[in-house]
């Protein structure tokens, strides 16, 4: 049923008493073309663009829980393409353009909002790194714009100029960043998907991969049986490393918990997202009226979806720093999700070295912006056995040869990317 | 020093003070009864709300005030802004939210049942416009048919760019509850710790017994109460404990607390967060009951008590019951109305109906009749009254229906009568009503003990969840355990507090529980009256009924999705009176047993928390910790101008009257180094002190290059790499002893490169006889640097100390003897590229070594210099510094590769040789000038081959550091640059879009100046 | 030409005004005092020489340096704790050759390093000291988890801190002293001073003896 | 977090910095000792990169940098975020009962 404000108004005539499932409820075939491990953002979108793009239409989406219960249901909904290295800049801009069209595409609002981001810089050495960073963007064809204080005074008022502990010296934007409604993604890609053919499959666990003499993976053992497959595709980010120990592999990854908090809703206050340069302490508001905030990993390997206390202050220390006006609102919620944390900041989405196998993981901070982009290449790989010409740098074997994608520098050391 | 203004006054407004003033006591109070309950008549205060001046007790919340006041409408829904009235009496409220006091201290989304009433208080209503009672938003019901669950994601997506310009600001405006003050919060708030053995969560007569049995015990007990009184219930209910009146027995049970020296009661603090090892959270809300806090006080206080073991008894929320009309304000939990009748003597209506499916509820039926207040009528869908009820019945001839209340007529004011349909019959009748007290059942407060990803526990018998999968260390008492009971919860309390002592080892006997009446609690689960109103499932958000089973049909399922989906649950007061009637809902709707449906998992805080009370004194100016130099008081005397860099507080140059810009003061100080002398304090460089026998062998490990073989008094440049071949860190170490090196590293890394030196001495090399002190703030450390540094020092030092270049060579160490006594160390490096010195003295002598240095140097015009000229210079020199060692660069891309030691492993030699590391195209450091010699550089700027368009293949490298030379008369810098050693010479073009600059430019040598280093050497 | 002046200068210069601070009231509820002119060296054994270490300190102070967490009273000096097989020796400043003569009793078996200036030493004490503390140090300071005698190494406004409880001040009220690094000391003074506001506060300097 | 220093007893988590995985052992390799650098850099790769991540108990090194600035080797739970032992690195101080044996 296509959604429309007529549909929903013919709708409302009857009670509502005329919608269906947004997407069906198969039992699993005994055999697909392509398995996709992950039912999150990045496993229907990959599905999604399977049907669409390369016409594989014999796919099924294999979710452990209900589909969108990993962190593409815990995150801060935040998109943007603001990377300064090759291989991060393309590919998330080709995330980007395809954020801006993706309630069309979908027939879905997933309430895509460009209310734009701004970094804010606190030093000349900060300054000079985002002017790097920005020209980087303007020289592959992303809009950026470095401002000085002034002019950040202009689009934010409200920050603490008078008594900060690091002056607010201007910020880097890019005004066609914004928000996204991240459990809508996850639906509007479900139900696009579904629509194509693409089975999801709900409450269904991964167990054990099937190989053939070859070694060559052949399909999935699940808590629902077993299901062949032509090709598996593990889009499975925060479990990455044991989904992959299945299959024997270890991976340049580790596994933390990264918080993030919500206010109570509060008449609309902040117009985009805002970056604090010189702490761990970002900010947006939703649609819905709650200040969606968050900062800095609390540092230890977990998969307990759950932090501790010192990183829950350190981030409204830094809140109270700049923004000393919201010292009243109250925080409502408090989550935690499961990072993805690869070894140099950035995703991998390569074939793995065992035939059959595909990896999309290691997504640090980057996994929501890049949900559709991510689908997109992932099919590319798995459609046509070697990489979109955007993902091209996401190898597996950069760690080996020596060609990390690090933007912030920080080497083989997850908890500081 | 606090920081922040203590002086601000209210900004209210002069009609709303005139307002108060003049409100004469008690006149307003119509609903007020005339018992004592828990409120002071003595001490009567003025507050208004929106506007209209009242009167209320010491001892009031805001609610009751409003209830005594006979106000019904308080608020507006969320998504169809309709009237809603006080719901309950506690922290659970999802109704009740108003805007509390003005200006900066306006704080939106308070509950008014948790807000003490003070003298002056001011609240507003919020969510409508223009007024509360004339909401033009409330046109939103009109809409209701369309604005169901889910609706937005179907549509605002014609046209596509309508949605940021017309859709989105449309519904952001409507969102949001209060408006949030647009100043800095001018209240403090502090963060405390708090220790102890038992945590006791929640006063109530479980937690009561509780503490007492764990303080009696012996062990350190922390009761905490987020209510102003002890008591819990027992305020509300009263009963007999141990023979006594339940207040009487509160009474001697608190007094026996307070004697205990190891017992601390902490009221007014709500505990919201379980974290790992024993780690709780609590706010204390000093200051919320006064207008503004007093001088030197807080707001409120953070706390995180460590506990070896804790008891929760946060007690049940009881549970509306889901039917046509049931968001009417007057509609009102039982137990709430009990609380306002028995603890604030105000009562919620003057007709008041009863609808109850258990026991308990009927407690309501006697509470009010003995108010001396009327009830209407008695409706419980079970066919018999229950059995300890019966008498009730008959001393007060009440009306009691068989049946379920299916409609509630009312206006804004509230409900003007219910509709009741009969059960065997299904005919209904209309009965006329200003208030009716609901009763579903009651929840168990399970949120702490679920915080850590634990599983309630469905009890048929009670219908409700109980604690499933506590935390380590979490014991669940009383009715937050299921038990419903005064007896049962005195009874579990105590013996949870026994236990919990026993287990942290007190040894003392925790006494006899309490005896109290352990009551039979029957329930007739019942979660919807189904009919053809409005069901409200979420008051504050809105969520009907209709809305859980329309997100059922479109496969919304499981519960995490129903509650996304619906946003059940997700305002202010976390589904506390929502979320389970929400899921018994959709197990009805798909057939499903409610354990199988399950609940969605719990989170912090169990109540919101102000943000600024995470903060507490860290913000503002105080957000981060700083740091001051040895010379800092001496350079604010001097003028100059300082600079953060990372904690460090630094001089960045020191202007003179006259000049015009930064650039003119730091041009000169540049000269008047490289023409004569100056100095600039670097002690924040760090600084270790590296010492024992392997000390040389430990470096020779963690630098790339020898320092074993380095001659004692003498000093060099080292490099460090990360274990994956990327450069660390640089600096120079020295050689003062056979078993001491005093290594610098940058001012950023010191703290890293610190921490990296343990990981190699305490897990790598544990075999060698190395020990590491920071010494960083022991030293004030000076750079001496121009041509006349020599004479400067010479006249500084005793005359026996020879600094000539055969006394003191180029890289040379030792300790020398200043006039007056003082022993200094002196280094001959330099990072100006002139003839310089550092000398370090103890930090004491910091001031007076600068006072110093500046007398001895007069002849030849010193000059104190600050960090952008200490810039400058290096890039003239071409050394690297913070913008090139950025974590991706190799020793040999700083043109550093033939420093790597062939002969010895070293942290980062393997990794340092991958193919992409060492491949010919890598972006290395260079020089990098305009070509027209006005041009300004800036850093950021990327380089493009001339002639080529720019664009991701062609995008060559960037300018990373630079700055305008006075002695080349240019602005220069460095850059990395793809091949850029075998380019030199070569014509490149600068590309700064973001700045709008395109220009060409000269790779030339990063050494711009004396590439010979003819002048450190002289 | 003439010798030059020497003058010492505090890390508190600025930070530290002698006097009554916060609410005021007959007794103030918290003391607050630099100690100036400390010696400060740490000692770290060299590799497997912790034993021979504990016996030099024994000859040369008259006691064994602390082997856990603590603080041990000698005639000159106190030995406090700062981490496995090394302490710190806190004495009152005297001649320069302080440092020298301590390195010579130690010399081939423990590495040593001078930190009279590299720490300020600030005491707490007074009825309301352990509130104050409460919110900025983590630690259980009550009587029972920290009696006299006892030391820590821990943070404060994440920078490390030594802290032991010395003798019982005049009044009666326990005592902590406090050693932090000096570049932070400006900016921790505010820290404790705001913590201990609300009690009322008397602060002074001293010097050691 | 609470983490119990054997030196210091139990501190709050904010003392101490996290490094990461235990396990993984600097590869031994003698210069110019004939070995393939292929052979020594996967040998490194595997050290530096490669990681079991596991969910479970763990081997991790923890940094008491806010306290006594010792090496820690803890076990600790990645799951429930608890600790079963922590144990001293080998060279942090004399050898102690509790001294991790790497």
């Amino acid at each position: 049923m296509k959604y429309s404000i007529f549909s929903l108004a013919k709708a409302a005539l009857s009670g509502h008493k005329g919608w269906t499932r947004a997407w069906r409820d198969p039992a699993p075939k005994s055999r697909y073309d392509v398995v996709i491990i992950g039912g999150g953002g990045h496993g229907l979108a990959t599905a999604y663009f399977l049907a669409r793009e390369y016409g594989i239409r014999n796919v099924a989406v294999l979710e452990k829980g209900w589909i969108g219960s990993g962190n593409a249901g815990r995150n801060t909904t935040i998109i943007r393409s603001n990377y300064g290295l090759p291989g991060n800049t393309g590919f998330y801009e080709l995330s980007m353009k395809l954020w801006e069209r993706m309630e069309q595409d979908l027939n879905y609002n997933t309430m895509v909002s460009q209310r734009g981001i701004i970094n804010l810089y606190h030093s000349d050495a900060q300054r000079d790194a985002f002017a790097r960073r920005g020209n980087t963007m303007r020289i592959n064809g992303i809009d950026a714009e470095l401002l000085d204080a002034e002019q950040i005074r202009k689009e934010l008022p409200f920050l603490n100029y008078n008594n900060a502990r690091f002056p607010i010296m201007g910020g880097l934007l890019q005004r066609r960043a914004g928000t996204a409604r991240h459990d809508a993604v996850v639906w509007g890609y479900a139900r696009a998907a579904n629509d194509r053919g693409v089975d999801i499959i709900q409450n269904c666990e991964v167990t054990g991969f099937v190989r053939d003499a070859n070694g060559r993976v052949t399909g999935v053992e699940t808590s629902r049986g077993r299901i062949g497959a032509g090709k598996v595709g593990m889009a499975v980010a925060g479990s990455s490393s044991r989904v992959a120990a299945m299959a024997g592999l270890r991976l340049p990854i580790e596994s933390h918990v990264l918080q993030a908090f919500v206010s109570e809703a509060i008449k609309p206050l902040i117009p985009g997202v805002i970056t604090f340069g010189a702490g761990h302490f970002y900010v947006s508001q939703s649609d819905k009226g709650g200040l969606v905030f968050g900062g800095d990993l609390d540092g230890y390997n977990s998969y307990a979806q759950r932090g501790n206390m010192p990183v829950m202050e350190d981030v409204c220390e830094g809140g109270m720093a700049i923004m000393p006006m919201i010292g009243r609102v109250r925080m409502l919620r408090q989550w935690g999700g499961i990072m993805d944390m690869s070894m140099d900041g950035s995703p991998i989405i390569d074939k793995s070295p065992i035939d059959g196998l595909y990896l999309n993981a290691g997504w640090c901070y980057g996994g929501f912006k890049a949900t559709p982009a991510s689908g997109l290449v992932f099919a590319h790989l798995l459609a046509r056995d070697e990489p979109h010409s955007e993902a091209a740098l996401f190898r597996l074997d950069r760690f080996r040869r020596g060609a990390m994608i690090d933007e912030k520098g920080q080497g083989a050391q997850p908890n500081l990317h | 020093m606090s920081g922040y203004s203590r002086s601000e006054p209210l900004a209210r407004t002069a009609r709303e003070e005139a307002n108060i003033r003049t409100a004469v006591t008690s006149a307003s109070q119509s609903h007020r009864l005339p018992g004592d309950g828990m409120i002071d008549r003595r001490s009567p205060l003025r507050f208004s709300f929106d506007g209209k001046a009242m009167t209320g007790f010491v001892g009031d919340t805001l609610a009751s005030a409003l209830v005594a006041n006979g106000v019904k409408l308080v608020a507006r829904s969320f998504k169809y802004h309709r009237p809603r009235g006080i719901v309950t009496a506690g922290s659970e409220e999802p109704s009740a939210l108003v805007e509390m006091r003005t200006g900066a201290r306006r704080e939106p989304n308070t509950r008014a049942t948790t807000q003490e009433l003070y003298d002056g208080l001011i609240a507003n209503s919020q969510n409508r416009w223009p007024s509360l009672r004339h909401d033009l938003m409330s046109i939103n019901q009109l809409f209701a048919p369309i604005f169901v669950a889910g609706f937005y994601y179907k549509t605002f997506m014609w046209p596509a760019k309508f949605w940021e310009s017309i859709y989105e600001p449309m519904i952001r405006r409507a969102a949001g509850l209060g408006k949030s003050a647009e100043l800095p919060d001018p209240d403090h708030y502090d963060k405390a710790w708090a220790h102890c053995d038992v945590l006791v969560v929640g006063g109530g007569p479980a937690g009561l017994s509780a503490a007492l049995a764990a303080g009696r015990a012996g062990s350190r007990v922390i009761l905490v109460e987020e209510d102003t009184l002890l008591g819990g219930r027992l305020l509300s209910d009263g009963g007999e404990i141990d023979g006594m009146d339940a207040r009487e027995w509160l009474r001697s049970t608190t007094r026996e607390l307070v004697s205990l020296p190891n017992v601390r009661i902490m009221t007014r603090t709500a505990l919201f967060g379980v974290y790992d090892g024993g780690t709780y959270a609590a706010l204390e809300r000093v200051s919320d009951n006064v207008a503004m806090p007093d001088r030197h006080q807080v707001r409120q206080r953070l706390w995180r008590i460590v506990a070896r073991r804790s008891v929760v008894t946060a007690g049940a929320i009881e549970r509306p019951i889901v039917f046509p009309g049931n968001d009417r304000p007057g509609v009102m939990m039982a137990s709430a109305v009990r609380t306002y009748v028995n603890r604030f003597a105000a009562l919620p209506g003057k007709r008041l109906a009863l609808f109850t499916n258990n026991d308990d509820g009927w407690r309501t039926a006697e509470t009010i009749q003995r108010a001396g207040a009327h009830i209407v009528a008695v409706i419980d869908p079970r066919r018999e009254v229950p059995a300890q009820h019966r008498r009730l019945v008959d001393t007060y001839d009440l009306r009691v229906l068989a049946g379920v209340v299916s409609d509630v007529k009312g206006g804004v004011d509230g409900v003007r009568s219910i509709v009741v349909t009969n059960n065997r019959n299904g005919q209904t009748q209309r009965i006329e009503a200003d208030c009716l007290a609901v009763s579903g059942g009651w929840n168990p407060n399970v949120g702490l003990s679920c915080f850590h990803r634990g599983k309630p526990i469905w009890r048929e018998d009670i219908a409700a969840f109980v604690p499933g999968g506590a935390p380590e260390g979490m014991a669940t008492a009383g009715a937050a355990n299921g038990e419903l009971s005064l007896g049962a919860c005195l009874r579990d309390g105590h013996s949870a507090g026994a236990k919990a002592a026993a287990e942290c080892g007190a040894a003392g006997k925790p006494g006899e529980a309490s005896k109290a009446d352990e009551e039979g609690y029957g329930i007739a689960p019942l979660w919807h009256v189904k009919g053809k109103g409005k069901a409200f499932v979420d008051f504050q958000h809105d969520v009907t009924a209709s809305d859980v089973t329309l997100a059922q049909r479109e496969g919304f399922e499981s519960v995490e999705h129903l509650k996304r989906y619906t946003t059940l649950g997700m305002a202010t007061d976390q589904g506390k009176t929502s979320n389970i009637n929400g899921l018994a809902i959709m197990a009805e709707a798909t057939g499903r047993t409610i354990p199988e449906t399950g609940t969605t998992i719990y989170r912090p805080p169990y109540a919101p928390v102000a943000i600024g009370a995470f903060a507490g004194h860290h913000r503002e100016e105080n957000f981060h910790a700083w740091r001051l130099t040895p010379s800092h008081h001496w350079a604010a005397k001097q003028g100059a101008v300082f600079v953060d860099t990372g904690l460090w507080k630094r001089a960045q140059w020191y202007p003179r009257a006259g000049e015009k810009d930064w650039l003119e003061s730091v041009s000169r100080e540049v000269l008047a180094v490289r023409n004569g002398v100056g100095f600039c304090d670097v002690s924040t460089l760090g600084k270790v002190d590296v010492r024992g026998a392997d000390a040389g062998v430990f470096l020779d490990r963690v630098y790339i290059n020898a320092f074993s073989s380095l001659a004692v008094g003498k000093a060099r440049y080292g490099l460090m790499l990360r274990e994956d071949g990327i450069v660390m860190d640089d600096g120079t170490t020295s050689r003062l002893a056979e078993d001491h090196y005093f290594l610098t590293t940058t001012t950023a890394k010191a703290g890293p490169v610190m921490q990296h030196l343990e990981f190699c001495r305490q897990i790598l090399f544990p075999d060698l006889d190395v020990q590491l002190t920071s010494a960083t703030d022991q030293w004030a450390q000076f750079s001496i640097a121009g041509p006349n540094t020599r004479k400067l020092l010479q006249a500084l030092v005793d005359p026996s100390e020879d600094l000539t270049n055969e006394g003191f060579p180029f890289m040379g160490v030792r300790e020398v003897k200043l006039r007056g006594g003082v022993i200094a160390r002196l280094f001959r490096i330099s990072f100006s590229g002139e003839m310089a010195f550092e000398i370090s003295v103890p930090a004491r002598y910091g001031a007076a070594m600068a006072e110093n240095l500046m007398i001895a140097g007069k002849p030849y015009g010193v000059t104190p210099y600050g960090t952008e000229a200490l810039g400058v210079m290096r890039i003239e020199k071409g050394h690297v510094a913070g913008p090139e060692l950025n974590g991706t660069t190799t020793a040999d891309d700083l043109g550093l590769g033939k420093m790597m030691s062939k002969k010895k492993d070293f942290i980062g030699r393997v990794m340092a040789g991958r193919e992409a590391l060492v491949a010919p195209n890598r972006q290395v450091v260079v020089g990098v000038k305009p070509t027209d010699k006005a041009r300004r550089l800036r850093s950021g700027a990327h380089v493009v081959p001339r002639g080529e368009i720019p664009g991701p293949k062609t995008d060559q490298g960037y300018v990373t550091s630079v700055c305008f030379s006075p002695v080349l008369d240019q602005w220069i810098g460095l850059g990395l640059v793809e091949r850029g050693r075998e380019r030199i010479g070569e014509i490149v073009r600068i590309h700064d879009p973001l700045r709008s600059e395109d220009y060409e430019a000269e790779i030339c040598s990063p050494v711009f100046y004396d590439p010979e280093g003819v002048r450190q050497r002289g | 030409m003439a010798d030059f002046s020497w003058n010492t200068q505090s890390a508190l210069e600025k930070a530290l005004v002698p006097g009554r601070h916060g609410v005021a009231g007959t007794q103030a509820g918290v003391t607050l005092e630099e100690v100036r002119d400390i010696s400060l060296v740490q000692v770290m054994a060299r590799r497997g020489r912790a034993a021979e270490t504990a016996k030099a300190a024994k000859k040369l102070f008259g006691i064994e340096p602390p082997r856990a967490p603590g603080a041990a009273v000698a005639r000159n000096a106190t030995l406090i704790w700062s981490g496995p097989d090394q302490f710190i020796v806190f004495s009152a400043r005297q001649a320069d050759g302080q440092f020298a003569k301590v390195s010579k009793a130690f010399a081939g078996i423990a590495s040593l390093s001078d930190q009279s200036d590299g720490r300020c030493l600030i005491r707490i004490g007074g009825p309301r000291a352990r509130q104050a503390l409460a919110k900025f140090c983590s630690l259980d300071l009550d009587d029972k988890a920290f009696p006299l005698g006892a030391a820590a190494t821990t943070s404060i406004d994440h920078t490390a801190m030594n802290i032991w409880r010395g003798a019982d001040g005049t009044d009666g009220h326990a005592v902590f002293n406090m050693l932090v690094f000096t570049s932070f000391a400006d900016s921790l003074w505010h820290t404790i001073l705001d913590s201990s506001l609300e009690y009322g506060v008397q602060a002074s300097s001293a010097h050691a003896a | 977090m609470r983490i119990a220093c054997p030196f210091c007893g139990e501190r709050e988590n904010g003392e101490f910095t996290y490094l990461g995985d235990a396990s993984p052992k600097r590869p031994n390799f003698a210069v110019d000792g004939g070995e393939s650098p292929e052979r020594v850099e996967d040998a490194f790769h595997d050290y530096v990169y490669l990681r079991d991540n596991l969910a479970g108990v763990m081997r991790e090194y923890w940094y008491h940098g806010g306290g006594c600035r010792s090496w820690l080797v803890a076990e600790r739970n990645t799951v429930t975020h608890e600790f079963v032992s922590v144990t001293a690195a080998p060279g942090a101080g004399a050898a102690l009962a509790a001294q991790a044996g790497e």
